[in-house]
């Protein structure tokens, strides 16, 4: 099951990255990083997932006494929130350069943006 | 050795015998040479009219300090050579001031009079005078080659640079000669001889058909007189090293005599029997034939 | 295309796939724990007693890692920034933008009317209980933004106050940071939660300084996205 | 002490704040982000020093009241006070840089900038590697948002692409974290269990995040994104990105290196290296000077991954080592970009303007020598040790491509300063702002004092409180005297120091103290013939003259290494004083610093690591016999090998001699060609003679010495030039010595010493007397001139005194030498050699009667008939010389019998017998005073013949010469000079074809060509450049992945 996740992750970071190196249009450069993201997302979660456990808050249901028998860890939870905020972050910008770069040359493919070089 | 008073006497000796044997010498090869052609040829004393004539001239002209000092730069040249190497083995008085220095000394003090005669010829402004020098310059330095490494060969073998030692080292006997105990160093050092003597086919730097005798082609009267003596002077002078590093050196005036002739006449007969060379060929020949000598020289000892 | 795709995508491909190698041997090497690993069992154990939080994420988030959150709303601090930064120096002249909007239909906008205060209502409520049940600042603020984007769709002319978005960011960061200083303080470190009284476990007034923590989170996501909306929205072609 | 996590607090704080103005009150922000980081900058230095001085201890900051791994820590010790203290210090003069463009650009800027900050400080203080993500991605944010201050419209390109492979690098990050958690499960930094270097799991988890890390560090080649940021952005970002947050990622990287254990260090070594040769050759193909700058960055950040590849052998140095070149680049390349904020032009030449500032090429010059790691600066000390950690370890390969890429650097760096100093420039700077003037000052004094410090901390004493150095950098102080002031100051402290110092030495010691410093004295006289402020001479000249005192006074292989170096630097600003000058000058440093480098290696070899190495314990070295001892040898040969222009290594001399100032050839040639024969004489003093591969290395060199004798000369005779025909015969006369002194026998190392002395004279007496000429004709084309010997009578008195001697006709003191030289021969095995030294020997006579005819005699030309003599001050040294050559000549002992005696002494043979006047060796004698006077007495003899004979001889006219019975009317036709042995060029020509010039210039071309061709790989494109970091990552993973199975 948790392979399964992982695995899926895995496998969104990969079409992601495949997205974001062929396609020669930004927005859907920003599109395939963002679905690596979420790969991203998915692969933590799964670290921390373990099999026949219960969210780790601490209610009737989990004592806490016996949390550490019954929840699972709680960590990864923790970071990929602070991931996923990091990464909205980051792609909320990239598209803010998309739309002044295409402000400035009407054009959104990157190929078109290489006078710096060498 | 040390220096006593009298010495100056005896040096001034030497070189008025020198001298005259030079001017003698020299008109004697010219007629000797003239006789060979078929033709009558000069009197043996013409080297002595020549020169009177020469001092006796009027007309007088200098074009500044080196042009004047050139031909005493020459004759000091000659002189000091001559002096630094004993003439005579043996003889007291014919020891000459070679306490003054070595072999070395005599080696390096050839070039003082050619230094001070090019420069003295520069000022002249004549160009043939700088292309003179310009050969005469760019031959020697190829010619002097095998004597150097002749000489560097016998000191090794005598282990000396004393020219008296040297000498002393092949009394007693033809064979004990440099020219049979090391025949290698002997003849590379005759290809310098030959080179340095300014006759054919190593002329071309006075090469009187192109450049009005080079060098001294502004120098007259006195000048010219002293530079006349030098020209009797420096190659006896010359002759007289090889004639002490080779051939046993001399004992007695009469020795001396027979062997400066002798060695003299080598590049004589050499020069009669040979077109000149243009300056690059003589020093692609030296250095195809002299210079291989030379090292052969200095490898075998 | 067709001709590029022969060769550029079969080489990221290849590319791709020798990364994917990289993975595939994280994966296969992978065993999940069978045991909470000794962080997450302290967590476990003490997170009640120290934090006196429900909700142990949450304390994870706002007092262990708390330095990380408050990075991480520095990071949203800075986008907004800087997307202002890059938007504003494309700015419309002013009261021209949005007036080429048809007014938005009489259904969207009733709409708006009717869920926006239950919107706002919801996200307070899930950036407060953050300590107790699933939720936070983060969901809390995410929330209230969208409110905000609603009442941008109903009404595209509509402006709020740049001024008050501004403030409300800048004063919750503000204060984020002065409780994190207070820590040092008053309690244990940076960013400790005890300034403030536990209190009794499970109530909404407890988990010393985390409601609050996250009340400010809320607002200042809140805020942040609104005004990158705003930034976005007055940028001269939309 | 404030705790660190203050810096934090104030950085957030300020940046919270600053948003909570309003948009008009700019100045309120601005001082809000002023006070944020001074305060930041204060708590960062008050730890340095506390901590360096020993007077705190290192903290480690819990938060959240838990300790760790449960909650995030923060450690403040000496590295991060120091890291952060750069850091800091960096934002805050960037802000004061930047303060117009940020105000410009309103608040919000102002607090990104603050943020930036306070990110990179985190980075540095936080022990979690989840932080450091966090921290990570505020850097990125941050600098992408700094990108827009730029007015360059690129500048938005290069952040997206920027953005686009921050993407990548953090997905890396993320996965390579969560699972070094699941593994060891903490995230803290100190609980990284040292993993070997297997790949499963854990291993590979380090692996990704390592090497996320590295690629945060722009390596070659995965950095084209880098390079367009610091192209395009605004030149103090760049500064900050370069100085900043460089240094910064680097620290991350080293945490988390030195956390994966020994096993990953190998990783950062081989990365370090690809990244520093990469970048530093195609720093070779830029012309673009903040670009060019970029590369150099990455370079440098690449040499300092070395270091930290190094850690395991370097111990406690390793602070010392990494921080003096960290810390040195953060500083010289900051300043390097905000000058280039002041610089109009982006084109290398156009940092031409500078030279309308003084100032600030003198900052500029600075700069380069700390980012080259010359001394007196922090990133000398570093390398020094770090060179002996890499021999000490047997590291060689390592040491030989960091060397190597240093030099390369060097390269591009010094060809780009001669571009500064010799471009033609605009009169005055256009637009120029006084604080980023200040900004730059601050830097390059940061670079100063850094210096100092790490001077301070060095177990060899600190360079800056050595006392010449210090009498020579005073002179930077003095620049604003005039030139007769500082002059005569120049001469008597040389002077000054010889006295003090001469009691100590040994005779042969003595010998190099007056020919270098009491014969650069009296050289200096000539300098008082040039009249105004003469900027900047007097500083590198001095700083050369400082250096050759060290030389002489060093004790240990650092003292002599770092005086090497000094004179060095000096001299090359000295030679690229001359008109023509920049590429030779170039030529010059490139070869005097590989050959530093050889030296550098050659002692690191030497000591094994073990500092400080006594100079006397090469002997111990050699008589151990091990095997590197000859290798020892070979590079410190080379080395000095370089200095003395022996052939194969000649080619930087003609140029650099002759195009110099005419003070300054006498100077350059005279004097510096003998540190060279110094080094060479101590190596042969310690440690005799070494056998590589059963060649005697010592027969190498004799047969270098001779060739470098012929060629000198022969090259010499086809010069047109008179100061390259001056500047050939250095060669030879090199030759000659390094000749004796290989001959490894008594009379040799006479003859080299009577070279040393005899050279110095008449080299720099020529020199001297043609640079009067060239000053008075405005020409060293020799055919241009003639008949001079009426107009400069007292130039020719000289010029005929030197060749005389130079040509070693006797009497003068040439002649002695030459004497010297046969019995040397004479009792040392050596033959074939000889035979070349016999040919130069008339050779030399050739080009000595050039110059002297070509020049003086012959034809004067029309234009020169109204010239004057030579000014007075150029000649009083030339006569000086005249009379202790004449001295020299019939009292050679007095110079000579004590040093003949010491050399007697070490090879424990006889000396020369000085009875009275006359000198005797086993084979031969001399004596020089009967010479002079036999040979002084006939010339007056036939002297007074002649004159009595034709006193009334009348001058003539120039032109009344028997001409073909014509009257030439031209001096330019009649005048024999052009092309003066044509027949020697006919018949030995084929030894002028430069063969050595084109083997150097090939290594070059192809060095430009294949920087110009690897550097297409930045296409410019932001795709490509994702796919290089990943196609980077891949590789590096399957080449360690076949490194560890």
């Amino acid at each position: 099951m948790h392979l399964v996740a992982m695995a899926a992750g895995f496998a969104l970071i990969l079409m992601g990255l495949f997205a974001a190196l062929t396609h020669r249009n930004i927005l859907r450069m920003i599109v395939g990083f963002t679905l690596a993201n979420t790969g991203v997302h998915v692969v933590l979660v799964s670290v921390g997932y373990m099999p026949g456990r219960a969210a780790p808050i601490l209610d009737d249901a989990v004592p806490v006494a016996e949390a550490a028998a019954r929840i699972i860890d709680p960590v990864p939870q923790a970071l990929v929130l602070t991931a996923i905020v990091i990464g909205l972050g980051i792609t909320a910008l990239m598209l803010a350069y998309a739309y002044r770069l295409f402000r400035a040359r009407g054009s959104l493919d990157i190929a078109d943006y290489t006078e710096l070089k060498w | 050795m040390s220096f006593e008073w009298v010495q100056i006497a005896y040096a001034a000796l030497t070189v008025f015998i020198v001298i005259n044997y030079g001017l003698i010498m020299t008109a004697v090869v010219q007629k000797i040479g003239a006789r060979v052609g078929g033709r009558y040829g000069i009197p043996v004393w013409q080297n002595y009219i020549d020169l009177v004539k020469n001092i006796a001239l009027r007309s007088k002209i200098s074009h500044g300090v080196m042009f004047y000092l050139g031909p005493v730069f020459r004759l000091t040249g000659g002189i000091g050579l001559l002096l630094f190497v004993p003439t005579i083995y043996g003889s007291v008085m014919h020891q000459n001031f070679a306490f003054a220095g070595d072999l070395i000394l005599a080696l390096y003090f050839v070039f003082f009079g050619t230094l001070g005669m090019a420069l003295g010829a520069g000022e002249s402004g004549h160009p043939h005078a700088a292309i003179g020098v310009s050969r005469g310059l760019a031959q020697v330095t190829a010619a002097e080659l095998p004597l150097a490494l002749a000489v560097f060969a016998i000191s090794l073998q005598y282990q000396t640079l004393s020219i008296t030692e040297i000498v002393a080292a092949q009394q007693g006997g033809l064979f004990n000669w440099t020219l049979f105990t090391n025949p290698i160093a002997t003849l590379a050092a005759m290809f310098a001889l030959v080179g340095t003597m300014m006759r054919a086919p190593f002329d071309v730097v006075v090469a009187p058909q192109e450049i009005p005798i080079g060098p001294p082609t502004e120098y007259h009267s006195a000048y010219l007189a002293l530079m006349q003596t030098n020209r009797v002077l420096f190659p006896v002078a010359k002759t007289v090293i090889y004639m002490n590093l080779f051939f046993g050196g001399a004992s007695n005036w009469g020795e001396f005599a027979v062997k400066v002739f002798a060695i003299y006449m080598v590049s004589v007969l050499v020069g009669v029997v040979h077109p000149r060379f243009r300056v690059e060929q003589s020093i692609r020949f030296f250095l195809k034939w002299g210079l291989p000598v030379g090292i052969l020289a200095i490898l075998v000892v | 295309m067709n001709t590029r795709f022969s060769i550029r995508h079969a080489a990221v491909l290849g590319l791709l796939a020798l990364l994917g190698l990289a993975f595939w041997t994280l994966l296969a090497g992978y065993t999940p724990d069978a045991e909470l690993n000794r962080t997450a069992a302290y967590y476990a154990e003490n997170t009640a007693r120290e934090t006196g939080a429900q909700n142990i994420v949450t304390a994870i988030i706002v007092t262990y890692r708390g330095l990380d959150t408050l990075g991480e709303v520095t990071v949203l601090f800075l986008t907004a920034a800087i997307v202002a930064l890059v938007l504003g120096q494309s700015k419309a002249p002013r009261g021209g933008t949005g007036s080429g909007f048809l007014p938005s239909g009489e259904l969207l906008t009733t709409g708006t009317r009717m869920l926006l205060p239950i919107i706002l209502l919801f996200g307070a409520y899930v950036a407060l209980n953050g300590h107790l049940t699933p939720g936070g600042g983060f969901q809390g603020g995410a929330i209230l933004a969208s409110g905000m984007l609603l009442m941008l769709l109903a009404d595209p002319a509509r402006r709020f106050g740049h001024r008050l978005i501004a403030r409300v960011e800048s004063v919750s960061g503000l204060a984020y940071v002065a409780i994190g200083v207070l820590g040092v303080a008053l309690a244990g470190g940076f960013l400790d939660n005890r300034i403030l009284p536990l209190g009794e476990f499970g109530a909404i007034l407890s988990a010393g300084a985390i409601p609050l923590i996250y009340a400010l989170v809320g607002l200042k996501v809140g805020a942040e996205f609104s005004s990158m909306l705003e930034s976005l929205e007055e940028t001269e072609d939309s | 002490m404030v705790s660190a996590i203050f810096i934090i607090a104030a950085g957030l704080g300020a940046g919270f704040l600053i948003g909570l103005l309003r948009e008009d009150q700019k100045g309120a922000a601005f001082t809000v982000a002023l006070a944020a980081l001074g305060f930041m900058a204060w708590v960062s230095v008050s730890w340095f020093v506390a901590l360096a001085s020993g007077t705190a201890a290192p903290q480690d900051i819990i938060t959240a009241g838990t300790q760790p791994p449960f909650a995030i820590n923060l450690r403040m010790g000496l590295a991060e006070a120091g890291l952060l203290s750069v850091i800091t210090l960096t934002g805050l003069l960037s802000l004061v840089y930047m303060a117009p463009a940020l105000r410009a650009l309103g608040r919000r800027a102002l607090a990104v900038l603050v943020i930036l900050v306070m990110a990179l400080s985190g980075l540095v203080l936080t022990r979690d590697i989840f932080n450091l993500f966090v921290f990570f991605e505020l850097v990125v944010i941050a600098t992408g948002g700094l990108v827009l201050l730029s007015d360059d419209k690129r500048a938005v390109a290069a952040g997206f692409k920027y953005l686009v492979v921050s993407q990548i690098v953090g997905i890396l990050l993320l996965i390579g974290i969560i699972f070094v958690y699941h593994a060891n499960g903490s995230l803290n930094i100190d609980d990284i269990a040292a993993q070997p270097m297997g790949f499963t799991g854990a291993g590979l988890a380090l692996f990704l995040l390592l090497i996320a890390l590295v690629v945060e560090l722009k390596p070659f080649p995965a950095n084209g994104w880098a390079l367009d940021i610091y192209e395009a952005a605004h030149p103090g970002v760049s500064a900050l990105v370069s100085a900043a947050s460089a240094t910064a990622a680097l620290y991350a990287a080293d945490k988390l290196f030195a956390a994966a254990g020994p096993d990953w260090l190998p990783l950062a070594t081989v990365l370090g290296l690809v990244s520093f040769l990469g970048a530093n050759l195609l720093g070779l193909a830029q012309r673009n000077d903040r670009r060019l700058l970029g590369y150099s960055s990455i370079g440098q950040i690449g040499l300092v991954l070395v270091v930290v590849g190094q850690r395991d052998i370097l111990g406690d140095a390793y602070l010392y080592v990494a921080g003096g070149i960290l810390f040195t680049h953060a500083v010289a390349k900051a300043g390097l970009y905000w000058i280039s904020g002041l610089v109009p032009g982006r084109d290398l030449a156009d940092w031409a303007v500078l030279r309308t500032n003084p100032v600030l090429l003198f900052a500029f010059a600075g700069f380069i020598a700390m980012l080259l790691g010359l001394p007196p600066f922090a990133g000398f000390y570093a390398k020094w040790d770090l060179a002996h950690a890499l021999a000490g370890a047997d590291r060689l390969p390592v040491l030989g491509l960091v060397l190597l890429g240093a030099l390369i650097e060097a390269g591009y760096l010094f060809r780009w300063f001669g571009f500064a100093l010799k471009r033609p420039n605009p009169v005055a700077f256009p637009g120029f702002s006084t604080t980023g003037f200040a900004v730059v000052l601050a830097a390059l004094a940061g670079g100063w004092g850094l210096g100092f410090v790490w001077g301070a901390g060095s177990v060899h004493g600190n360079l800056l409180l050595a006392a010449p150095l210090l009498f020579a950098l005073a002179f930077l102080v003095l620049e604003p005297l005039p030139a007769w002031a500082k002059n005569l100051l120049a001469i008597a402290g040389l002077l000054g120091w010889v006295g003090f110092r001469a009691p100590g030495y040994d005779p042969l010691h003595l010998v190099f103290a007056l020919v270098m410093l009491a014969g650069g004295a009296v050289i200096l006289l000539a300098s008082f013939a040039v009249k105004g402020e003469r900027f900047g001479f007097y500083p590198s000249a001095m700083v050369m003259y400082a250096g050759l005192a060290l030389l002489i006074d060093a004790q240990t292989s650092f003292q002599f290494f770092a005086a090497w170096e000094l004179l060095t630097i000096g001299s090359y600003f000295l030679i690229l004083r001359g008109k023509e000058s920049e590429p030779h000058a170039l030529s010059y440093i490139l070869f005097s610093l590989g050959g530093a480098f050889a030296i550098l290696a050659g002692f690191a070899l030497a000591s094994g690591g073990l500092q400080p190495f006594a100079l006397d314990n090469l002997a111990a070295i050699a008589e151990a016999g091990l095997p590197l001892a000859p290798w020892v040898f070979l590079l410190l040969a080379i080395g000095f090998l370089t200095k003395t222009a022996s052939v194969g290594f000649h080619i930087w001399l003609p140029g650099a001699h002759a195009e110099a100032e005419t003070d300054v050839s006498p100077m350059v040639s005279g004097i510096l060609l003998k540190a060279g024969l110094f080094g060479l004489w101590l190596l042969l003093m310690h440690m005799g003679r070494q056998s590589l591969f059963g060649v005697d290395l010592t027969y190498l060199l004799v047969w270098i010495g001779a060739l470098s004798a012929f060629i000198g000369a022969v090259l010499a005779i086809f010069q047109e030039d008179a100061k390259r025909l001056l500047a050939y015969s250095s060669i030879s006369q090199m030759g000659y010595a390094l000749f004796g002194l290989a001959l490894m026998n008594h009379l040799g190392w006479l003859l080299a010493l009577m070279f040393v002395i005899n050279h110095y004279v008449y080299k720099s007496m020529l020199f001297l007397a043609i640079g009067g000429v060239k000053e008075r004709t405005h020409t060293k084309l020799m055919y241009k001139m003639g008949g001079l010997i009426t107009i400069m009578p007292f130039t020719f008195v000289s010029v005929l005194v030197g060749i005389i001697a130079m040509s070693g006709v006797p009497p003068l003191s040439g002649f002695g030498g030459r004497w010297v030289f046969y019995n040397a021969i004479m009792s040392s095995e050596m033959r074939l050699p000889v035979v070349l030294i016999f040919m130069s020997g008339p050779i030399a006579f050739l080009y000595l009667f050039r110059l002297i005819h070509t020049i003086f005699l012959g034809q004067l030309k029309d234009e020169h008939r109204k010239l004057k003599e030579a000014s007075g001050w150029l000649l009083a040294p030339q006569m000086i010389f005249v009379a202790f050559l004449i001295g020299f000549a019939i009292l050679p002992g007095m110079v000579l019998q004590r040093v003949d005696a010491y050399i007697g002494g070490h090879f424990g043979s006889t000396a020369l017998a000085w009875s009275g006047r006359s000198i005797t060796s086993e084979f031969g004698y001399w004596n020089p005073v009967a010479i002079m006077i036999v040979i002084g007495v006939i010339f007056v003899i036939v002297l007074a013949l002649l004159v009595a004979m034709n006193r009334n001889a009348q001058k003539v006219k120039q032109f009344n010469i028997v001409f073909s019975a014509e009257r030439p009317f031209k001096p330019q036709t009649t005048h024999f000079a052009w092309n003066f042995f044509a027949p020697y060029r006919k018949a030995l020509g084929f030894l002028e074809a430069p063969h050595v010039t084109r083997f150097w210039g090939g290594i070059t071309d192809s060095l430009h060509a294949s920087a110009d061709f690897t550097r297409r790989i930045y296409t410019g494109n932001g795709q490509t450049y994702a796919a290089q970091v990943i196609v980077f990552v891949v590789a590096v993973y399957l080449v360690v992945l076949g490194g560890v199975s």
